[in-house]
């Protein structure tokens, strides 16, 4: 078996017996190079966290307008009809909203007692009860 | 005794090419040698299909308005030419060609460490490319070779599963290629060759291949997240059901950046190897020159992010993006400034392959320094998404590393194939070539400047003239590419014998015969001299007469 | 110098080919660190930007198999290293025994994850036209399935390449191809095997153990 | 030949700091591509093959000559980077006093909206010299906002508000362009910018809201909570008639009579609808009698006399 050779204390020019050569690059190049693409990075996100105070009281403050998801909350809106940031989903959300307001019980004005109920059990009782209002179904 | 040597030399030497002369000897070879051949065939094979998508492309933009084709044709003419000259044509160019035929003859090696994972490559890259073929009779792919999302996941209606897979399978050509490069250098290198005695040729592709190695699997996972979005739309990507969109474009870019230094890198390795054999000289800082090629590798992996600056990126994002993008320039321009400086007090020959490295330097310090106004924050808000950015990835790509490539090509080809071309047309193509190039590319950054954007088939008038200009120079500069495709088959059978060393160069692969044997080198050789060893106060007589 | 069978043409010795199979194998194992960095680094995106539903949809998964499969993982490394050591010392009965039980906890783990597979499809908790999720915005709580769907199965996958592995190894032992001058084989698979194993050290607390309070 | 323009004019606040910036830039760029190109073409005429030249170097390596051009480069980029990113904070952050404007990019075309509620397709009228916000986002992909002559430009990505602002310091019409790519149309997903003096922004911008858009939007707001929508939603087997294009037309009743279809009979279709029961249709409709207030139902009647046939109600008519 191969005595453990050190690799890189092989001498400067002797024809190493293997036949092919076994000498790497110090450890020490190695860990420089590393050390040295540390500290790039390291000095990439100090410059830049220094240079953002910097050039903010070189101009006033005007507020940093962050991008950020589609909320509406709390923002200034052009009245209605709106332009729609997402048009498939408000639909589903309205027909939902819809089809729930049509099947549901709910209060319409709870201060005044008038009460919202399923359109088709409101149709039965227009049907046994007819309507107040209108002339008796002749 | 001479005589004996010449008869010898008359009768065809047993060699690479004539050892085995049957289709499956080819098809099954595991010689490096055979199998960089295979690779010259199949990347010029996708870089005339490339450059016809960039006829096409040049002859529409003549016209403001919709002449040649519409746009959805246009679209996936300049996707198909993107994903081809990429993809098949250029990362694949020097590595594959260059690279597997140089490697084991500058390392003093018989093969690369792993021969028949070679020949899986090759293959893997003829499977992608069949993908391409395949995308392109289905009607091709629309998305741009970005791959945006949710463009390409829901509302392009081109053959993106299709084609990420090709990109998938052709992906892994490039990684099992760098993997067998870096087990070849650190494993196989001849006696006497330590690391600071190669030649930096083999700096620069060991450099290519841990890029290849680390960033092309990131490329793997990002098209399969594509396809699973596409197929399935489970929201990985799509905004309306939490997925982020911008998360896609992080993982194209990291590999995308580190994947224009694999296409960089090789080239500059060609550029030291032709710039000190014609100027018989020793290459101006080697340390230098090969850490600059380690750096580079490892900061692309840091700056990927320059190519999203507009998109809703934080501001610190871009900040720290800008930094390392800047850092990330400072190695090339060592570079070339080693290489100019290296010219200084040589015996300079303008044969062929220093024309093309003339047309590099050139170009590339063109295409790189505009690359800085890119990496500057200010300056990318306006030019980003624009000719501007076209013109500086062609000065790089092409003015760079085709030149690059086409310098290694008619450097090595005597080795190759043991035959000289004719050097006064390759001296014409070299003119051609950087002529032309300059015509299509320069008013490009004007076109920019002006805010044409990209991937636009229908622009404004004022815009016209100078795409005018710009195909003009595409026509003359198609031409400067189809004379070596006529002078160097040529040469192979009217071509005058080369001989072993006919540029008189330095290095490993030039004490062997042209063409080489199967094994490369009877005995293994020793190393014992640094590279690069010339002496420019001699007059290098009989350089490029061959025999 | 003697060319022994064992070394190809262009090595020049045995020592020249284990180095470049095992330095080929510990790069093609970075590629693969890269592959599933892929996915860590969209888990961890989509981890910190709807992180109360990733806790909800964590607590669904099964924590006893997770655990179990992890010692399953566990112990087929054990039986692995075992197996790579009985070829290294030419124990020619002791290889083929270690390489079944390999394959054999190979498969349990498949198996538990087959089985957890069919109650995320009971559940109703494969992400698609079916996914059914109770908990608030289920969108949100669908990519958590979708991450854990891929990143387990993109690992299980490597799991079924590991276990073809080593079924050609079993057959290569039975005839006595390995041993002491001959064991780069083994060495090979076992390199990737713990791998595979380690990906799972990493996944099984990503995905299961984020919220067990 | 037309006056070749080589650059875009200079139409906002910051396109005069980025255009000196660029031209410092080029200048630099310039010089360093002159430096290389001529001790390229010196170097190679001078000590090209057998010129009798002197050749003796005194040493192969000059490492002080590396470590300058390794750091006057460095700090060069960085100094570029410095002013470059002080430009970028103009361009980033948004001035409090801004003037927001919606847009909304769509599969190739842009959709913006002022806040008083005037909509706008591929057309952007902004005042001049005065911080425009524009608060942006997609309904389907990735798109980019980009005023050449503003030197501005922003994704526009879908479920995301992204911000981009600018001050317009010349009246006049330049170019508004979609530089990402986002399918077939892109090349024609473009539009103007009109920048114009305060006062004409200012008539242009009431011109187009007539008084009642806003009674017609809170009486569409009604017409959806009371539930008149579920009965009259457009589209077949709704159970009350489509209303669009009522106002004004004649209506034909059960029984056989016509009416024209007035406010008055709109009032009494809400109040009283099994007074006129139109032409064959169930009287299904309930009356608000009690529910709706004179307001409710002025509003009402004002949407619906907005439904006009284009069926985009309060579009700019
Ligand atoms: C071979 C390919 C290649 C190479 C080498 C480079 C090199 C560089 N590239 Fe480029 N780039 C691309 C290919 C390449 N690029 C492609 C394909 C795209 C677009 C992709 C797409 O969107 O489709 C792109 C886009 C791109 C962008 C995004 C533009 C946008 O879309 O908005 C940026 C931004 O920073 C950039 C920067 C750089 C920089 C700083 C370098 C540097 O490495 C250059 C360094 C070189 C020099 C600096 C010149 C030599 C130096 C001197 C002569 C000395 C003087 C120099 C100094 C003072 C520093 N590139
Ligand atoms: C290595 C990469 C590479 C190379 C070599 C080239 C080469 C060329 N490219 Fe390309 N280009 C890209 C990479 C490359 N390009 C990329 C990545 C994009 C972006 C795509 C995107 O936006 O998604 C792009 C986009 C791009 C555009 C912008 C399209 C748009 O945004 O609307 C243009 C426009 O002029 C262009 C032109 C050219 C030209 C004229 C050449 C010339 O150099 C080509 C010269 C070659 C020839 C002219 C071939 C000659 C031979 C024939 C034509 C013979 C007939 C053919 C057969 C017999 C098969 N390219
Ligand atoms: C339960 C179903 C229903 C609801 C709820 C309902 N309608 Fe109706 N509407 C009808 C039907 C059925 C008719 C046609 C028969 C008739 O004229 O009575 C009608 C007729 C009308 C007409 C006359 C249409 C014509 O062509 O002449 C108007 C106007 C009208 N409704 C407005 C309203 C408003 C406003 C509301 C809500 C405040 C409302 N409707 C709610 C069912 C409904
Ligand atoms: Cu919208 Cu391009
Ligand atoms: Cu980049």
């Amino acid at each position: 078996m191969h005595d453990s050779r050190d690799k890189n204390d092989v001498p400067e020019n002797t024809d190493p017996k293997g036949g092919y050569e076994i000498r790497d690059v110090h450890m020490s190049v190695i860990v420089i190079g590393g050390v040295a693409l540390a500290l790039v990075c390291v000095f990439a996100f100090v410059l830049a966290a220094a240079i953002i105070p910097v050039l903010q009281n070189v101009s006033p403050d005007p507020t940093v307008a962050k991008d950020g998801p589609v909320i509406n909350y709390g923002r200034l809106l052009p009245p209605e009809p709106r332009l729609q940031p997402d048009p498939p989903t408000t639909l589903r959300g309205f027909e939902e909203a819809e089809q729930t307001f049509l099947d549901t019980y709910g209060w319409i004005n709870q201060s005044e007692g008038v009460v919202r109920l399923p359109i088709d059990r409101a149709m039965d009782i227009v049907a046994e009860r007819g309507v107040p209002v209108w002339p008796s179904a002749e | 005794m001479s005589t004996q040597i010449a008869e010898a030399d008359a009768l065809p030497r047993p060699n690479y090419l004539n050892v085995k002369r049957s289709i499956l000897s080819w098809l099954l070879t595991t010689d490096h040698k055979r199998i960089g051949i295979l690779y010259l065939i199949s990347i010029t094979v996708f870089f005339l299909a490339g450059g016809l998508f960039a006829a096409l492309i040049r002859i529409e933009l003549l016209t403001p308005q919709a002449d040649l084709v519409e746009s959805d044709i246009y679209n996936r003419l300049f996707t198909l030419h993107g994903i081809i000259m990429i993809f098949f044509f250029l990362v694949p160019s020097i590595p594959a060609v260059l690279g597997n035929f140089l490697l084991p003859l500058m390392l003093g090696a018989k093969d690369l460490a792993f021969p028949r994972l070679n020949l899986l490559s090759w293959y893997l890259y003829w499977i992608g490319g069949v993908f391409a073929v395949v995308v392109l009779l289905q009607g091709g792919v629309d998305t741009g070779w970005t791959f945006y999302t949710p463009f390409s996941s829901f509302a392009s209606n081109g053959n993106v599963v299709l084609a990420a897979a090709g990109g998938f399978v052709a992906g892994f050509s490039s990684i099992l290629t760098g993997l067998n490069f870096i087990v070849t250098i650190h494993k196989m290198r001849a006696p006497g060759l330590t690391w600071f005695r190669l030649p930096l040729f083999v700096w620069a592709h060991y450099a290519t291949s841990l890029i290849q190695v680390l960033a092309t699997p990131v490329l793997g996972i990002s098209l399969v997240l594509i396809m699973v979005e596409r197929v399935w739309r489970v929201g990985i990507f799509d905004p309306t059901i939490g997925g982020d969109p911008v998360l896609f474009q992080h993982l194209f870019w990291f590999y995308s950046h580190p994947a224009v230094y694999i296409m960089i890198l090789p080239g500059m390795g060609v550029v030291s190897e032709v710039i000190t054999c014609f100027s018989r000289k020793r290459i101006f800082g080697y340390h230098m020159i090969a850490f600059s090629s380690l750096a580079i590798a490892i900061l692309g992996f840091l700056v990927w992010g320059h190519h999203m600056f507009v998109s809703t990126q934080a501001m610190y994002t871009g900040i720290v993006f800008s930094i390392l993008t800047m850092l990330v320039a400072i190695p090339s321009a060592i570079k070339v400034f080693n290489w100019t400086a290296t010219l200084y007090k040589g015996q300079i020959y303008f044969e062929a392959p220093m024309l093309f490295v003339f047309g590099f330097l050139g170009l590339f310090t063109i295409g790189g320094l505009t690359g800085l106004f890119l990496g500057l924050l200010a300056a990318d808000i306006h030019f980003h998404d624009t000719h501007f950015v076209v013109a500086h990835f062609h000065y790089v790509m092409v003015g760079g590393m085709v030149m690059a490539y086409l310098a290694g090509l008619h450097f090595w080809w005597p080795k190759m194939t043991g035959r000289m071309y004719n050097r006064q047309l390759a001296a014409l193509a070299a003119i051609l070539i950087f002529v032309g190039f300059n015509m299509t590319f320069f008013p490009q950054f004007i076109l920019g400047a002006l805010g044409m954007p990209r991937r636009y088939h229908v622009y404004n008038e004022e815009f016209q003239l100078l795409n005018v200009m710009s195909t003009a120079g595409a026509g003359v500069m198609g031409i400067g590419y189809l004379l070596p495709l006529i002078y160097m088959p040529l040469s192979l059978f009217v071509g005058k014998r080369a001989g072993a060393n006919p540029w008189l160069a330095k290095g490993l692969e030039w004490t062997v015969p042209s063409p080489p044997t199967t094994y490369n080198f009877d005995h293994t050789p020793v190393v014992t001299e640094e590279p690069y060893a010339y002496d420019n106060r001699l007059h290098a007589a009989g350089m490029g007469q061959g025999e | 110098m003697s060319h022994s069978s064992q070394v190809a043409h262009h090595f020049e010795d045995i020592e020249q080919q284990n180095e470049s199979l095992v330095l080929g194998m510990w790069l093609f194992l970075a590629t693969e660190v890269m592959f599933f960095g892929g996915l860590f680094t969209a888990y961890v995106v989509y981890r910190t930007t709807y992180s109360e539903v990733f806790h909800e949809a964590s607590r669904t998964l099964d924590f006893t198999l997770g655990t179990v499969n992890t010692l399953i993982l566990l112990v087929s490394s054990l039986t692995m290293a075992m197996g790579v050591y009985a070829a290294k010392t030419g124990r020619r009965n002791l290889l083929p025994l270690m390489l079944v039980a390999t394959i054999i906890l190979g498969l349990a783990f498949l198996g538990v994850k087959a089985v957890e597979y069919s109650q995320k499809f009971e559940h109703h908790l494969v992400p698609g036209a079916g996914f059914v999720w109770p908990g608030g915005n289920p969108p949100h709580a669908q990519l958590f399935f979708v991450l854990y769907f891929i990143m387990t199965g993109m690992h299980a996958f490597h799991m079924v390449i590991g276990i073809v592995m080593m079924a050609m190894l079993l057959v290569m032992a039975m005839l006595g191809k390995f041993g002491p001058e001959r064991y780069m084989g083994v060495e090979m698979a076992g390199l990737y095997w713990h791998f595979v194993d380690i990906v799972w050290v990493f996944l099984f607390p990503l995905l299961y153990l984020i919220d067990r309070s | 030949m037309q006056n070749l323009p080589i650059y875009p004019e200079q139409a906002s606040t910051i396109a005069r700091d980025f255009d000196l910036f660029l031209f410092v830039l080029l200048g630099l760029s310039v010089f360093f591509l002159g430096l290389i190109v001529l001790l390229v073409v010196f170097f190679s005429i001078r000590y090209r093959a057998g010129s009798r030249v002197n050749r003796e170097l005194k040493s192969p390596d000059n490492y002080k000559l590396e470590i300058f051009w390794t750091v006057v480069p460095t700090l060069l980029v960085l100094l570029l980077f410095g002013w470059s990113t002080k430009i970028y904070f103009n361009y980033f952050r948004v001035p409090e006093n801004a003037q927001e404007i919606f847009v909304t990019g769509k599969q190739w075309m842009w959709k913006t909206q002022h806040l008083n509620g005037r909509r706008e397709i591929n057309e952007l009228h902004v005042p001049v010299n005065t911080p425009i916000k524009l608060t942006m986002t997609s309904e389907d992909v990735i798109h980019s906002l980009f005023v050449p002559e503003f030197r501005v430009k922003k994704d526009v990505l879908p479920g995301t508000y992204s911000t981009l602002w600018f001050e317009a310091t010349k009246t006049g019409v330049f170019n508004l362009f979609c530089a990402e790519y986002c399918g077939t149309e892109h090349a024609l997903m473009k539009g103007n910018v009109y920048v114009m003096e305060l006062p004409e922004y200012q008539r242009w911008l009431e011109e187009g809201n007539t008084g009642d858009i806003a009674m017609a939007s809170s009486g569409e707001h009604l017409f959806n909570r009371m539930g008149c929508v579920v009965c009259h939603r457009e589209g077949s087997g709704a159970r009350g008639p489509a209303l669009t294009g009522l106002f004004g037309s004649e209506v034909q009743l059960t029984g056989g009579e016509t009416t024209v279809a007035d406010e008055a009979y709109l009032r009494e279709s809400i109040m009283n609808p099994k007074a006129h029961v139109v032409a064959g249709y169930t009287p299904l409709m309930p009356t608000f009698e009690g529910q709706l207030s004179q307001d409710d139902i002025a509003q009402l009647i004002s949407y619906i006399k907005s439904l006009d046939d284009a069926g985009d109600p309060g579009s700019a008519s």
